[in-house]
């Protein structure tokens, strides 16, 4: 009927069209219906087109196209992060439960899919984060409690961006991948592209809901045009808070790539050695001056939005025990187990670092102190002004009012 | 059908109900406000009742949100547009500026756009950075668009069921950290004008206005000035533009004195509107400057700050005594 | 290296790497190389996968998958249309020049784009248009005086656009691609597409420029999400103001439609034949519930971007002589005179009308009054307010104090 | 180097020269900012002298242009954005507010945001719809942007010099109309701190202040009241965010009296905070409240209609009238 591009499209939306009747119908019935979740699943354990090294029974098979090296050190330093992150992001959890922040964003089934990309990254590119990116601070040498403070609203973060070349956590869905396509421009105009080791790249993260913003089109259009050293690193984690992905989009996301004329793949992101192997070769590619690169990491959120949010109301618990036979951190282990390449000391090792990372985690929030109102005027601008300092000092004069009686002016 | 107690939040949810069961061309949208019902469940059971096409989960993007519902509104249907929270409505606003607010004028009148784009806004729910901002000034300042803020359950119900009738564009306030305090309802009155100001409390020795929020503190202070012998007149705006500033007028005829209260940055805001206007209406009668009770100057700064940052019961107190001292 | 999709993108890359080059050497010099002209010249007539049916020289080839019965009546109806509005079109340039119009914005050389759209769409359908769509203007019965306001600053245009199915004019580049989608949405809801001859849809016209807008992103996403029947109609002329299609994309526009699943079409935007048939197709695909659909009519601006530009500054004049061997109207009078479909009296007698329709466009012109200070505040609320009530009443009393000297405040 | 006699187009290009001359970190990006030089000119022969990687013409997206803009500001380049005219800054709206003015807040100074956004602003040039829009006033709203104006080609030199060497964001607005009006620069001179109020004219009678455009008008209006033995002060406040009101609060002190004139619809706007401000700060010196002379709370008309929607020389002296009247 129509030439090539198009023909592809229909058969596009032939198949999404099914997926789109079984989650269409859910839309109106309270509940989704057993033949959608039997759809997730399906999409799951069969996403198209994606590549995959490290079965959910722990066998490892390489990929002809992107070689990796699998060492004991790199497969237990991976075990490792993920463990950690995942430990350190179910006490972020309990600490909200506890009433000691006052929201947590869990990163729960994403470990491979943030640990693969963030130790595909040297120290010296630089990575943006949006808001659930605990698993990208981590390897950013970011000490997890610097997010607490987020979660407790005591601060933004108190990691420094710029030294850890790990942007600031971003909640405006959309923004930071141009923030990140701008900055790669600059890496680029710095001349630091090339084959020496020293070659800098810069990789952004987004959502599977955040690719309907114009911000991340347009990024790729600016990202495009300037030939930008940046990967497009897409968790498409299947929701978008209540929103499943196929009301974003009726075909793969990372076939968005293709519309720039940039190379985009699809990686299993339950699966840290594929999503390690690919986000390295993309890194390269932008490195060497073949930017951008799109990656979809394949994967589900297996927790709650945040811990605001319910998901009983919107997707089915069978949904989520489906995922749980494909969790990243299991495959692993079971691989170092059958493989030898780890005994019971190591896991026990690593469990016990986990505690301890969990109790300072837990410590440091408790003790975190509200600043003062100075905090409130700080930092509004590089060169402060008059009109600020001025209000500045009103609010302390006002506040001083109330010094005797020991009482301060809060909201009722 | 008699008064029945609502929270602010039920009383929403029962507004936006009545209006799509009284017109089928009232339609809901947004991010999550289908099954989920809105992340603070405004639209709880709509979509169940009234079916995917009137109650749409869009994809996650406000100028798509806003843009398709123009569309929708030229086609004859009266979009209910919900903005998850007021820092996200920003990617939307070329949208409502350059098509939404300009669409009447740029047709001599040929089109309408009945219109609702509800935000829940201003801080307090101890909420990470975006979620607690009060950006309703830069709203007001938009020619085409009309803006209003509930305070209450009753007026919640009311002023949202005008703003859907309405044929002209209407960005609807509501201020979330409200949306769980009860007050009664009487929702089988016949619908009078909502969008004016409405006096709280009567008093003689200074004016207070205020709206959203804001209203509940302005109400504590004018109890406890009451106690020490302070007779305070409090206002309620609801309608932040157009502004109806005649009872305020005359308030400030008898007393004197003005304080104005909101939570939104006070540089260039709906503050140094009313300022300005009840200045020039009211200047020989005034014996004192207006004053303003706002946010500060500053990005709303972390949640635990908030407390300093919001207008507070003491705030408010302190300026009247400084308006009255002056 | 990638699975398909991204493999395309390979190719994207690499081929248009050369054009790249090729248009990107010209930014440095001031102005185009021959080498690039060249690669103007090739992308024209050989734009790849371009569905075209009538050739420069006039000789007509059906379309196996675009069907479409070549009467006289319809060819001298097209040619007739193309006609009229240049003639308008150059009037519109003519008066501006002559100080009746502030600007003009021309269609020149886009006559066979817009007429084969304009003739696709049916009375019920929908249009929604940016600001050069004179030709659609036509098509949807609209008379072209009523445009002129728009130009010397005495309204927005003084059709009604829900009476013509036109929707004003939009100079914000993308708005209007969102707004047609919502359009869609709702003759969706409304249930009336179908196979009846009744049956409606959208069309909404944007620019190759336009596709980096976030809008234009959003508007596809949109469409696809809900099935809309609107076609994405981008009149590709090569450039955007200054800037050549290069800027904005690596790839032929026309691919972004496989990003959203939809079906994306390349057409020879100066074969008027092709560009109704494929048009006809696309708003028959959406009468039908087959929806959204995008086509690329590929064709160039051979006039100045507006009245105010100088494209001396940015293109070589070559250029334009190459495309002007490529003129849509020539070729259909080479057409229709050899296949003997009309005689020379035809031709004089749309040369008369077209003259005619000139001096009636220039009469109208020159006539226009200026609105009082009333049209200031009018529309601007369906429901109008005290408060602007007041403003007006203030600023009538002011101007009457000038009354009895005649003079009113002008600006200084 | 002696004093030349510049357009402030030319004013503002040379600013630009002589900036990315100086510093090879500064670059310039919008739309047809190259080859074209900007349908205004203002960047024109730039891209010639520095080269594509400094002087960009980007894809067709304002929130492209600003937040890759923003990247390159934290990569430590200092760019300054072209915004083509004032109606189309808002699909960068978002950007702005959400990234632009609160990166340095958010990483508590860690990040610094050295970035200039121009916007060509105002009406008078006989344009079509969103080409005379006066938008400043939004910008005034957002803490932690710096929003300026300039009125003459010396203040387009000195005040885009210096808001490029600014390590915070500045909104920087031009009056287009303005554009090709001649006047003396002396680039030489030392560069004092231009982002503070200056008077004009000196008076005694009423005090008269505004910025950009308008201006001309108010200049004018000072000789008119002059030969009909008025003498008005004249102030052009060049910072509208923050502002800088002790001069004019001075001369209140003194005169009286005193209008603001802007081009900007009244509602909610920099007129609104000056009043209001103003007010605060000199309360028993003003004889009437102060009064503004701006645009109308409309759309922006047909440009047919658009000496009568902007401030005119007869429109700031009937103000003058009404307030020494009052
Ligand atoms: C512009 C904007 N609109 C709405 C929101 C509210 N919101 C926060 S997260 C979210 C869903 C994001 O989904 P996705 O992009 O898939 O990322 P995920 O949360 O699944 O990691 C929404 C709608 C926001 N933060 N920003
Ligand atoms: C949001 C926005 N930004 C900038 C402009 C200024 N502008 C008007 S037309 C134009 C170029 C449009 O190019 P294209 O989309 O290819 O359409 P064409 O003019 O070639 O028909 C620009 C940048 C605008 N109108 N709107
Ligand atoms: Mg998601
Ligand atoms: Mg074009």
């Amino acid at each position: 009927m129509t030439p090539g591009p198009a023909a592809d499209s229909w058969i596009e939306r032939a198949s999404s069209a099914e997926e789109a009747t079984a989650r269409g119908a859910a839309g109106t019935s309270a509940l989704p219906e057993p033949h959608e979740v039997i759809a997730g699943l399906r999409a799951t354990s069969a996403a198209r087109d994606s590549v995959s090294m490290l079965s959910p029974e722990g066998v490892f098979e390489p990929h002809p196209d992107f070689p990796i090296d699998v060492t004991p050190e790199l497969v237990k330093g991976l075990y490792r992060d993920m463990c950690l992150v995942r430990r350190f992001d179910r006490e972020g959890n309990a600490l909200q439960r506890q009433g000691q922040l006052g929201i947590w964003v869990p990163l729960l089934g994403q470990e491979a899919a943030q640990i693969g990309a963030g130790r595909a990254l040297e120290p010296q590119d630089m990575a943006f984060p949006s808001y659930r990116e605990h698993g990208i601070a981590w390897c950013r040498g970011v000490d997890p409690v610097d997010l607490l403070g987020i979660f407790r609203g005591i601060d933004f973060g108190t990691w420094n961006p710029a030294e850890k070349r790990f942007h600031n956590y971003t909640i405006v869905i959309g923004n930071q991948v141009l923030n990140a396509v701008g900055y790669a421009m600059g890496q680029r105009f710095d001349g630091v592209l090339g084959d020496e080791a020293t070659a800098e790249a810069t990789m952004c993260f987004f959502g599977d809901g955040a690719t309907s913003q114009g911000d991340v089109h347009e990024g790729m259009v600016f990202g495009a045009a300037f030939n930008a050293p940046v990967v497009f690193y897409c968790q498409n984690n299947q929701w978008a808070i209540s929103e499943p992905v196929e009301k974003q989009t009726r075909v793969p996301l990372f076939k968005r790539a293709a519309a720039y004329g940039i190379p985009g793949i699809r990686v299993d992101g339950n699966d840290v050695l594929a999503c390690l192997a690919v986000s390295r070769w993309a890194m390269n590619e932008c490195r060497t001056g073949n930017g951008p690169v799109m990656i979809e990491a394949f994967t589900y959120r297996m927790d709650a939005h945040t811990t605001s949010d319910d998901p009983t109301r919107y997707r089915l618990a069978d949904e989520t025990e489906a995922w749980k036979l494909l969790d990243p951190i299991e495959r692993v282990k079971a691989f170092l187990a059958r493989s030898g390449m780890a005994d019971a000391a190591f896991f026990d090792q690593v469990q016990a670092e986990a505690d301890e990372l969990a109790a300072r985690f837990r410590k440091h929030c408790v003790d975190l102190q509200t600043p003062g109102p100075e905090r409130i005027f700080s930092n509004v601008y590089a060169e402060s002004t008059q009109q600020l300092r001025d209000q500045e000092a009103d609010f302390a004069a006002y506040l001083d009012g109330f010094a005797d009686d020991g009482a301060v002016g809060g909201h009722k | 059908m008699s008064a029945t107690t609502l929270t602010l939040a039920k009383a929403l949810n029962t507004a936006l109900r009545d209006s799509m069961a009284e017109n089928n061309k009232v339609l809901v949208m947004g991010e999550d406000v289908g099954k989920l019902g809105g992340v603070f469940r405004i639209t709880d059971g709509l979509q169940k009742d009234f079916g995917e096409h009137r109650v749409m989960d869009t994809p996650l993007a406000e100028s798509g949100i806003v843009g398709t519902a123009v569309g929708l509104a030229l086609r004859g249907y009266r979009p209910v547009v919900e903005i998850q929270f007021d820092g996200f409505v920003f990617p939307g606003f070329d949208q409502i500026i350059s098509q939404v607010a300009k669409v009447t004028y740029r047709s001599q009148g040929a089109w309408k756009m009945p219109m609702v784009i509800r935000i829940p806004f201003g801080g307090g729910i101890g909420a990470v950075e975006h979620h607690s901002e009060s950006p309703e000034s830069f709203f007001c300042h938009i020619a085409g668009l009309k803006v209003v803020a509930c305070a209450n359950a009753s007026d919640g119900y009311h002023m949202l069921r005008q703003a859907i009738a309405c044929d002209d564009p209407v960005v609807f306030f509501e201020p979330k950290r409200r949306y769980w305090q009860k007050g009664e309802v009487e929702t089988a009155t016949a619908p009078t004008d909502t969008f004016r100001t409405v006096l709280r409390r009567a008093g003689t020795d200074c004016t207070v206005v205020s709206y959203g929020p804001s209203m509940a503190p302005v109400l504590a202070a004018g109890e406890a000035a009451a106690t020490e012998g302070r007779s305070l007149e409090l206002f309620d705006l609801r309608s932040l533009s157009p502004l109806d500033l005649d009872p305020i007028v005359e308030s400030v005829r008898h007393t004197g004195h003005l304080v104005v209260v909101s939570e939104a940055p006070r540089e260039t805001s709906i503050t140094s509107e009313i300022s300005a206007r009840v200045t020039e209406l009211a200047f020989h009668s005034l014996q004192a400057p207006v004053i303003r009770v706002a946010g500060f100057d500053t990005p709303y700064p972390p949640s635990r700050l908030e407390e300093m940052f919001l207008p507070s019961l003491d705030r408010v107190l302190e300026a009247v005594d400084r308006s009255l001292a002056y």
